[in-house]
């Protein structure tokens, strides 16, 4: 055994000295360096949930479709017709701030693995994305990294990115967020579950070789030095955490080979390594299975010489999975990885659990030097997976909040709506154009509309007339005000967004970014997002069935705005026929469909918009919505489509729901597409144009009194806005501009800004 | 005066190369044997106008190093060329 | 056409989209791994979109070394159908089965959106069942799409017919704004443009059918 | 003996280089003025086993002419490097 470290390496490690008490207990005994170096990474916030586990108990996660929940590798659901659907999110934050095609390229990487890993193809992904201000160079580039990172993993692998979302504020000009989503589906009998099981099945490794990449990524190593004679000695010269550069030629065959192995029956169980590497795959894996694993560093292939034990088990080099399979399989395992030129090295071995002194059975996750040689470290596995303490971490409510509630930006003189409703527009475009959004022909609606609508189709899977819908969606504006509130809203506006498919949802993840969980009113933001999360999802008995949690988004001492990324996965039941999307007609009549109003004191509530945001009026307060309003209207505006896409004819000619930037964006948006425009009534008042709260939608259609006898009868509000017509969008006196111009200005915003310099 | 010169960007030590990697991977199955340690890379040429050589250099240099490369994974590198480019 | 082959390299990943065409059209289709070496099975080869062997070095470079290549020549030589479609055509390209290269587009961006192309000679066997002039709305989904050629080239597929498809609005830089190009017996045919992908109005367009059905229907017009 | 050589690969005269072009129209807003005709190329770098400089080239060129570079747009030259690689 390797001698026992210096107290305060535990502290370099990230590990606090009551963590290292802990350990010691555990192990009823010191951990020596290796040990505790595994521990460092496992127990790290990133991989061990530390400090949010306590609160995500409170979202809800069952549901009678719901197949696997919250704790594997993805949440997946029972779609119909024997196809199952997996879907994860992730954030790759940190990473993609230092390197931003890799970072962003690696993100990818590993989303699409979570999904494979469950016996899923992969078949789309989304990218919510956030950034600074683009005035600012360096955002500049790291727009252009970022998305040139995502699609060129993401194409190159052969994964459609099919939506995401785009956020500028000067909040994440240090710290960008990279979320990235992936949706895959299998036949519902191949789900696999990444469970070692059966004593003498190998540990197989599978794909790239180990590098030093990211070493110590997940773990807050700091820069402390490390000594002695064991695997952690040379730490020093290498504790700079490498870079991990993303291979997607790799991942592609990786992907094929993997879900060729499973349909072959080859595989007991799977997991993809991700976070924390070789350890983290191992442990998780035994952990699951009740049983231990021997594993043999030497076996592990490198890439780079005179690599020690802790950088082979710790190592986060891309594209690797571990497979748990049966000896006899081994030659068949072998052979299927070298057509598709995929490295298969056995590197560990299941084995029985250890009788402990105190009667119980533990399965002991062993690192060796050669299967029966030296061993380097011994520890429960369930100890290094499942057993980081959990915190229950100072919460406070923010002593600058109520100032900021009361800053209304009500009051914030009026300009020019004109002027301020073309500031507004962007289209995203210039983002999704970089990416594959259409392969494997299941694309019905891609990126730029509301939400993604996807044929539920692949290779391999039963044949079906459904699809899937998926929306990713945020909105820190509010959730800085209020983020119980503004987490709820986010949900609803997901649903909203699916409504506007056909889609009814049916299942949540969620990527929570928030700041540093130390300062107290962080950690009060991030409980009050879930309660607002848990609430709107029990409202609309949704299961949350996976999530990810990125704490540490801070810079200078300064915290991002609470930012709860919602995707959500809705299902069509018949799709023959594309949802009417944005594309109204001359002489439709447009009606506003869903409560005009807002819940609250005010009629047009302008806290947390896009509008007052942009003048630096980041105060206010946000309202709820009247549930039973809002249901009915999704409920109407799903029914509405859902018999289009089933090839119904119809009146209703398009369909926008109303979110960022207010009513007159959404108008604005459909003027552009459609190429037509608009005349619409004098409104209320000129927040009106601008206001944002969900539940509300822009239809268009070819018989206003048949639609509004169907509106009527299912006790939904409609106000009459006015209709297509003519080259200009005209909204009463206070907006009056060319569709031309619009369609100019939003097409141009994004490239504008970035074209400022390279 | 005009200096040619030639920034060379390569990968870092220690950082993955899959192209590299991959066209070392096909070499054998071509006839090619005995070809190790493919790593892949950029170049940029380009005319500068300076006082010096050491001045063309340097102004290269930064240039490699701002725009060219990126350091976090990237070792860029001028050097001056001996052909005049077109 | 009775039975269509559809290599798969490493890295290819239009390739069960490809299958599914061919299968709407009543075609069977066969994926066919890189490494085999005899098509004679088949009455027409596609080699489909993707990143063949990454597309590591340069697109289609790898690729035209994998064994399958050289009975696709062969295929080719004896007046068999090829099509080359995105990845495909840059396969073709890099073989020597078609005239030029494909490099970067022009904007150095990946661009993944609709065109307009339009048919400038029925002289292939992708072409032959479209009209001179006919407009077609097919997506293209490409980093190197631009087509190169020295003059003289460009002069002789020019003159000969062989470009069968051009753009209405060139995206992407490409020489004479070719879409789409055959070899000088109309047999072998390489286009950017993913036809697979434009199958049914559900999808957004089925103008790729023209195409298609024209490849199936293998005729080429003298 | 193993030579380490470098292929360096650029575009043949008269091809057009977008890469090149884009670097060069950023580069005053950067602040970098007087740099002209910027080009972008590749490099390979590798370990050849050879009996001697002369077949060590050799087979770098053959390798460059067959695999590295595509004759229709690109040149390429190999030479020996002067450090050893990794
Ligand atoms: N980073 C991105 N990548 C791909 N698509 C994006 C991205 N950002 C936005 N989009 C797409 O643009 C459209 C508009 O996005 P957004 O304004 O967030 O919609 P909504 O307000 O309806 O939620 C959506 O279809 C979205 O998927
Ligand atoms: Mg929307």
């Amino acid at each position: 055994m390797v001698p026992s470290p210096p107290q305060s390496l535990h502290r370099a490690l990230g590990l606090s000295d009551d963590e290292f008490e802990e350990i010691t207990s555990v192990l009823g005994r010191e951990p020596n360096h290796l040990e505790l170096a595994l521990f460092g990474v496992m127990w790290s916030e990133h991989c061990s949930y530390k400090s949010s586990r306590i609160h995500l108990r409170r979202l809800p996660t069952t549901g009678p479709h719901v197949l696997v929940g919250p704790g594997e590798n993805a949440g997946v659901i029972d779609a119909g017709d024997g196809i199952a659907v997996a879907i994860r999110i992730e954030s790759h934050n940190h990473p993609s701030a230092i390197e931003p095609y890799q970072g962003a390229a690696t993100g990818v990487g590993g989303i699409l693995r979570d999904i494979f890993t469950m016996g899923a193809r992969p078949l789309a992904v989304m990218d919510p994305l956030f950034f600074g201000e683009l005035s600012d160079a360096r955002q500049r580039w790291l727009v252009e990294g970022v998305v040139s990172g995502i699609s060129g993993y993401g194409n190159s692998v052969g994964v459609p990115t099919i939506g995401g979302e785009l956020t500028f504020d000067d909040c994440y000009r240090a710290n960008p967020l990279v979320n990235v989503l992936c949706v895959g589906a299998l036949p519902k009998e191949r789900l696999v579950l990444g469970i070692a099981s059966g004593v003498g099945n190998l540990a197989v490794l599978l794909g790239s070789r180990t590098g030093r990449d990211g070493i110590g990524g997940v773990s807050v190593l700091a820069s402390a030095g490390f000594s002695g004679e064991d695997g952690a000695a040379s730490l020093d010269e290498a504790k700079r955490p490498s870079v991990q550069v993303g291979d997607p030629y790799e991942e592609k065959r990786l992907i094929e080979a993997c879900l060729e192995l499973l349909d072959a029956g080859l595989v007991v169980g799977i997991q993809d390594l991700g976070g924390a590497g070789l350890i983290c795959g191992t442990s998780e894996t035994a952990a699951r299975g009740g049983v231990g694993m021997d594993v043999d560093v030497s076996a592990v292939p490198q890439r780079e010489p005179g690599m020690v034990p802790y950088e082979i088990m710790t190592s986060e080099s891309q594209e690797r999975m571990v497979a748990i399979i049966t000896p006899e399989n081994l030659e068949a395992v072998r052979a299927l990885c070298a057509k598709w030129e995929i490295r298969a090295s056995v590197v560990g071995r299941v084995v029985e659990p250890t009788l402990q002194p105190n009667g119980d059975l533990v399965g002991m996750l062993r690192v060796r030097n050669g299967f029966d040689g030296e061993v380097l470290a011994e520890v429960p596995a369930k100890a290094l997976a499942d057993e980081a303490p959990l915190y229950d971490r100072p919460r406070q409510y923010p002593a600058w909040l109520d100032d900021l509630r009361e800053d209304d930006p009500g009051d914030e003189p009026i300009g020019s709506a004109n002027d301020d409703l073309l500031e507004m527009l962007v289209d995203p475009a210039w983002v999704y154009r970089q990416y594959d959004s259409q392969l494997f022909l299941n694309t019905v609606v891609g990126p730029g509309r509301d939400a993604a609508l996807l044929r539920l189709a692949g290779p391999g899977l039963p044949n079906s007339s459904r699809g899937i819908a998926i929306s990713t969606d945020s909105n820190p504006r509010w959730c800085a005000l209020n983020p119980r509130t503004g987490t709820a809203l986010t949900v609803f506006e997901g649903i909203a967004n699916l409504a506007c498919v056909g889609a009814s949802a049916k299942a949540v993840v969620n990527c929570l970014n928030f700041g540093n969980p130390e300062h107290p009113e962080v950690m009060w933001q991030l409980s009050e997002a879930i309660d607002g999360m848990a609430e709107a999802c029990d409202q609309f008995h949704l299961p949350v069935i996976g999530g990810n949690v990125s704490l540490y988004n801070e810079s200078g001492g300064a915290d991002i705005d609470p930012t709860p990324v919602i995707g959500l996965l809705g299902v069509i039941d018949h799709l023959v026929t594309p949802p009417p999307g944005w594309n109204w007609n001359d002489d439709d009549t447009l009606v506003l469909v869903g409560a005009r109003r807002a819940a609250g004191d005010r009629d047009y509530p302008l806290g947390g918009s896009r509008w007052a945001t942009r003048r630096g009026r980041r105060g206010g307060e946000i309202t709820g919505v009247e549930l039973d309003a809002f249901t009915a209207t999704i409920a109407l505006v799903t029914g509405e489509v859902a018999a289009i896409c089933a090839g119904e004819t119809s009146d209703v000619t398009a369909v926008h729901d109303v979110s960022g930037g207010g009513l007159a964006s959404a108008l604005a948006e459909m003027t552009a597409v459609a190429g037509v425009g608009a005349s619409v009534k004098e409104l209320d008042s000129h927040a009106e144009l601008f206001s944002e709260f969900p539940g509300r939608f822009v239809v268009a259609t070819s018989d206003v009194d048949a639609f509004a006898g169907r509106a009527r009868a299912a006790g939904v509000p409609l106000f009459e806005l006015g209709v297509v017509t003519g080259n200009r969008l005209i909204i009463g006196s206070m907006i009056d501009l060319s569709v031309a111009e619009i369609a100019e200005r939003r097409r141009g915003a994004l490239e504008d800004a970035l074209a400022a310099a390279l | 005066m005009n200096y040619f010169v030639i920034v060379d960007v390569t990968l870092r030590e220690g950082i993955a190369d899959p192209e590299g990697a991959t066209i070392e991977r096909a070499l054998p199955a071509l006839g090619f044997s005995g070809v190790h340690d493919v790593k892949a890379g950029k170049s940029f040429r380009m005319n500068i106008e300076a006082d010096s050589q050491g001045a063309a250099l340097e102004k290269a240099t930064s240039l490699a190093e701002r725009l060219l490369s990126n350091p976090v994974i990237e070792d860029a590198r001028a050097r001056l060329g001996e052909v005049h480019a077109q | 056409m009775k039975r269509v082959g559809v290599v798969v390299f490493p890295g290819s990943n239009c390739e069960y989209d490809a299958r599914f065409a061919m299968e709407t059209l009543g075609v069977a289709a066969e994926l066919v791994w890189h490494t085999r070496t005899d098509l004679s099975s088949f009455d027409g080869i596609i080699l489909p979109g993707g990143f063949a062997h990454g597309d590591y070095l340069r697109p289609g470079a790898l690729a035209r070394f994998s064994p399958v290549m050289k009975a696709v020549a062969e295929f080719a030589r004896d007046g068999g159908a090829v099509l080359g479609i995105c990845n495909g055509f840059q396969v073709l390209t890099e073989a020597g089965l078609l005239p030029g290269a494909l490099q970067k587009n022009v904007g150095l961006k990946f661009l993944c959106q609709e065109t307009t192309l339009i048919v400038t000679s029925n002289a292939s066997v992708l072409t032959s069942g479209a009209a001179l002039d006919q407009e077609l709305i097919i997506p293209i989904n490409h980093f190197s799409g631009a087509y190169v050629c020295d003059d003289e080239t460009y002069a002789r597929v020019n003159d000969s017919g062989q470009i069968v498809l051009r753009y209405r609005e060139n995206p992407n830089g490409s020489r004479g704004d070719i879409a789409g190009l055959a070899n000088e017996r109309g047999n072998v045919v390489g286009l950017m443009p993913h036809p697979e992908r434009a199958m049914s109005t559900l999808l957004g367009s089925a103008d790729g059918r023209v195409l298609l059905e024209s490849f199936v229907a293998s005729y080429v017009a003298a």
